[in-house]
């Protein structure tokens, strides 16, 4: 097997200004925030992001102007609220937005994952959702029974970053036999072209092939895995740590003008030299473990 | 003549609206009172319609296929959703969009930013699409609900700047312009059957598809509605007041679903 | 929730001649022997029958002049070579066959559970597959790029029958961590019509529940569950027991005729009340429990 | 000079046909020679080729993706199936299809009852397929490996029975009528790259796509090739004779690959 562990920087290096990048994650769930902040410090621009419930890292992508359009279901903050630096992007025009549906991203994800160009729902008759956006969303007629049908377009984006529990060197990635599974994010994992995982822990090989079906990414999709504890915060990792509330409060209340998160994004992100210094910065490992929850590998 | 809060009388209107064996869609999360609309009324309900006259109705929460409702958590953070057990947990969410899609959900509750005439609504943009005044959550399920669910029920407070004539966004299709617009735009049945808000309870003319009042809440007069609604609906000739929780089913949402208000909490 | 825990008497009533059944497990893993061999005793006849890799389940309902035709990918014996039965009737031209690839059949049982009437492959150009298959197989363009795609009716079968593990009284069916998972009985579960499952045994609910992300079968998919220990013998259940290779021997050193099967029938099916009766003409638990593997439940 | 089976011969050199991180599928079951063809040899020549130049190679069985090699079961059971260690195990094999749709696999390994002169194959129907002279499995995923993977390697014993003009039924399009028709029904690339038999080694010319005589193994004679044929395939002027095995690709399946000759049993 081929050695994919790496650093945030190394793995992300491939991705500039003008990329088109799958984030995974759903709600507060597993944000692959530790990569988010190195895309920040790495200044790319222009983006076009792809996201299933797209919370704290489409919403800190926004605050850093890195984004041009976005494609998914949701971007918010779920109990929080709104995702205020996403919002005032698209409403000031910076940010181009692509809704689409669940069934609609389902499909875009799973046509990825087969091959195919496009796979068909019945959803989105009557829908401002298909109305304007005719290049991803067309009605076409059944070879078969000759009922309407409309074909949506698969999701192909350059690159696609997952934050996971705990893999191998070899980006064989696992997840624990009980977990909160409202994501898409093996789908997502299945139809990559270019995969960079991001994990809580790295484990030895030999642990992961004892539970070989507990992997749910294997290190024959991934092109780079790194190991960044606590990974997901200001978010949760289900089964490991809890949302970071204080944190989330702060967030929310200097991202009430652009340059109040400007000055977040500073602290937090551009003037840090990399993720170990991220969690220093948030009181260090000692801090966060109040985060963690029982039952924590 | 038993005293109860707005939040117990839909609390019991709506379990009453829930069948045997029903398969109900509850959202997650959002807080304050979205969070009792789209959650905790909801999941009150249900648990209540199951004590009751449905005990084989079932809920889809999250990815959570039948949780346990007799042990609804205190505290809606990430891991009290791990925590929760349940009959099913899929291994991702396109599981319930293909149930969807397989019509296999006979309720779901919604609540959006705007509602119309004729049941669509909006949970995307405000204003102009491609430069809204307000950027809203995007779509979620919602379109799936309007298009495949047999009965979606909206919790909705009654408030000029949701009940609009017309939405600015169509996320979800309802009934579109009403009459056969919904079949002729490629949709089969389903769309939102009831309305039901703090002053009242409203549902569609079977014929135009309009939103109709169907019942004020005690102590609501039919100009509050109106003043309330940027557009008339139908009255009927009489208007009933809407049937109000029996002590029953007071005590089982008091005393055994929400003992510490968490979920009718505002 | 509602009790769905009966007899495989009640379960299978529903199926008549005629019916359209699809046949859960892989090869020799979790084949619905049990329930195969009570549609026996019913004296079904002209079936429709559905399979991924069909063996033992398939051979079986051949032997007993069952079935009218077969859609699959595979009827064999896996390493005891072609099924004797199967081969026999569908020579003499009773049994009518429609073969899918693997990808086309994954494509019938997911356009089933995603409610679509097809779903797009392309693999079947310049097979003879696609030639002899015009009702079920056909070319179409891609209403985006406009290239050449197959389209792959749904499999909608009236009814599924499923072998599983581990079940509750509401129907809901677990499977182990580590398994093996060569199988499509998920997908087929998903876009069952009526859906039968018999399971190695019942458990609590309250087992069910603690770890939830191991049911692969919800109770709010299935009509019916029965109890039936050494359900898929003389198959195998992964986990739990292994194939019986004296059993298999002599079933195929008695199908080299048609006779011979219609004797071994008499003796294991016809002739028998119901499933405890064979588990005795096996030589009961105690014999059988010889198959059981380490590590079984 | 070194002494050395026809098994050995022929998984020393599909090993050599493995590149660095190639991504291998093999199938499983049947038993006797077919289980040495099918499975057996293939499993060696991966294993063999993980221990040289190819320490990167993977192999995908039954629905195991990266079994661990170094410990191949003894016993073909299916407790041993469920048992073996590998990197990941996918829910359904529907993941297997969509890696192979998604062109993920660089080798196959495939046998067949039938192939013919442009290395069409067919495992489902001997005679009429209404009413086949043998009914045979059908066909798996064999027309997928044909349709998708780069470099599709055949293991068959040469005989006039299996290797003729044209196959009875079309399972797996090879390379059709040779050409462009692969192209022009639709397919991609792909398609039969190396026939590798107990006799020779044969593969297709880069413009006819018809077989061709690639080389001999030590001490067969062209002459019993083509007597084993029911077609005769292209020749070249000069027919090098096929690379024997290494002193230490010998060692390697001898002392550490297959001990117990069960791999490469009959």
């Amino acid at each position: 097997m081929k050695e994919k562990l790496t650093t945030l920087e190394k793995a992300l290096s491939p991705i500039v200004s003008g990329s088109t990048v799958m984030i995974g994650g759903s709600l507060l769930r597993r944000q692959p925030n530790a990569a988010v902040r190195q895309l920040i410090r790495n200044k790319v621009r222009d983006l076009t992001v792809l996201s299933w419930a797209g919370t704290t890292a489409i919403d800190l992508l926004a605050a850093a102007d890195a984004i041009r359009r976005w494609e998914g279901i949701y971007v918010g903050l779920f109990n929080y609220g709104l995702a205020p630096n996403f919002r005032r992007a698209v409403e000031s025009g910076r940010i181009e937005v692509r809704d689409f549906s669940e069934t609609a991203m389902v499909a875009r994800l799973r046509a990825a994952a087969q091959g195919m160009p496009f796979l068909p729902i019945r959803t989105l008759f009557g829908s401002d959702l298909a109305q304007v956006n005719p290049e991803q969303i067309r009605t076409f007629d059944c070879p078969f029974t000759g009922e309407k049908l409309q074909a949506i377009a698969a999701a192909e984006p350059e690159f696609t970053i997952i934050h996971g529990y705990a893999g191998d060197k070899y980006g064989n990635v696992q997840w624990p036999v009980v977990r909160d599974t409202d994501d898409m994010d093996q789908p997502m994992a299945a139809g990559a072209k270019r995969l960079i995982v991001t994990v809580e822990k790295i484990v030895s090989h030999d642990e992961i092939k004892k539970q070989p079906s507990l992997t749910y990414i294997p290190g024959n999709w991934v092109e780079a895995i790194v190991e960044v504890p606590y990974g997901a915060h200001p978010a949760a990792c289900d089964t490991m740590y809890d949302e970071d509330d204080a944190h989330m409060r702060d967030y929310l209340a200097r991202s009430k003008t652009a340059d109040g998160v400007k000055a977040y994004l500073g602290e937090f992100a551009n003037a840090l030299p990399d993720h170990a210094a991220y969690l220093e910065k948030c009181g260090g490992l000692a801090a966060l473990s109040a985060l963690d929850v029982k039952g924590r590998a | 003549m038993a005293t109860y809060t707005n939040n117990e009388l839909i609390t019991a209107y709506v379990s009453r609206q829930i069948r045997d064996d029903d398969l109900c869609f509850v959202g997650v999360g959002t807080n304050g009172r979205a969070f009792t609309l789209a959650v905790g009324i909801p999941l009150a309900a249900a648990r209540l319609a199951q004590m009751g006259h449905a005990p084989g109705a079932a809920v889809y929460w999250g990815n959570l296929l039948e949780p346990d409702l007799s042990v609804i958590p205190e505290h809606f953070t990430q891991d009290a959703f791990t925590q929760w057990q349940a009959a099913a947990c899929p291994p991702d969410t396109g599981v319930k969009c293909d149930m969807l899609a397989r019509r296999k959900f006979d309720v779901s509750f919604n609540s959006a930013a705007q509602l119309d005439r004729y049941g669509n609504m909006n949970i995307t943009a405000i204003g102009d699409y491609r430069k809204p005044k307000v950027r809203l959550v995007g779509s979620l399920a919602q379109p799936e609900h309007f298009a495949f669910v047999r009965r979606p029920i909206l919790l909705m407070d009654l408030d000029a700047r949701s009940f609009v004539e017309k939405v600015d966004f169509i996320t979800s299709a309802g009934h579109l312009s009403g009459g056969n617009s919904r079949r002729e735009a490629g949709l089969g049945e389903g769309g939102p059957s009831l309305v039901v808000t703090d002053k009242a309870i409203f549902d569609f003319a079977e014929d135009t598809r309009e939103m109709r009042l169907k019942s004020l809440h005690r102590g609501v007069t039919k100009d509050e509605v109106l003043a309330a609604m940027s557009f008339v609906p139908l009255i009927p000739e009489t208007i009933p007041e809407t049937e109000p929780p029996t002590t029953e089913e007071l005590a089982f949402i008091r005393n055994d679903i929400d003992p510490h208000r968490i979920l009718l909490k505002v």
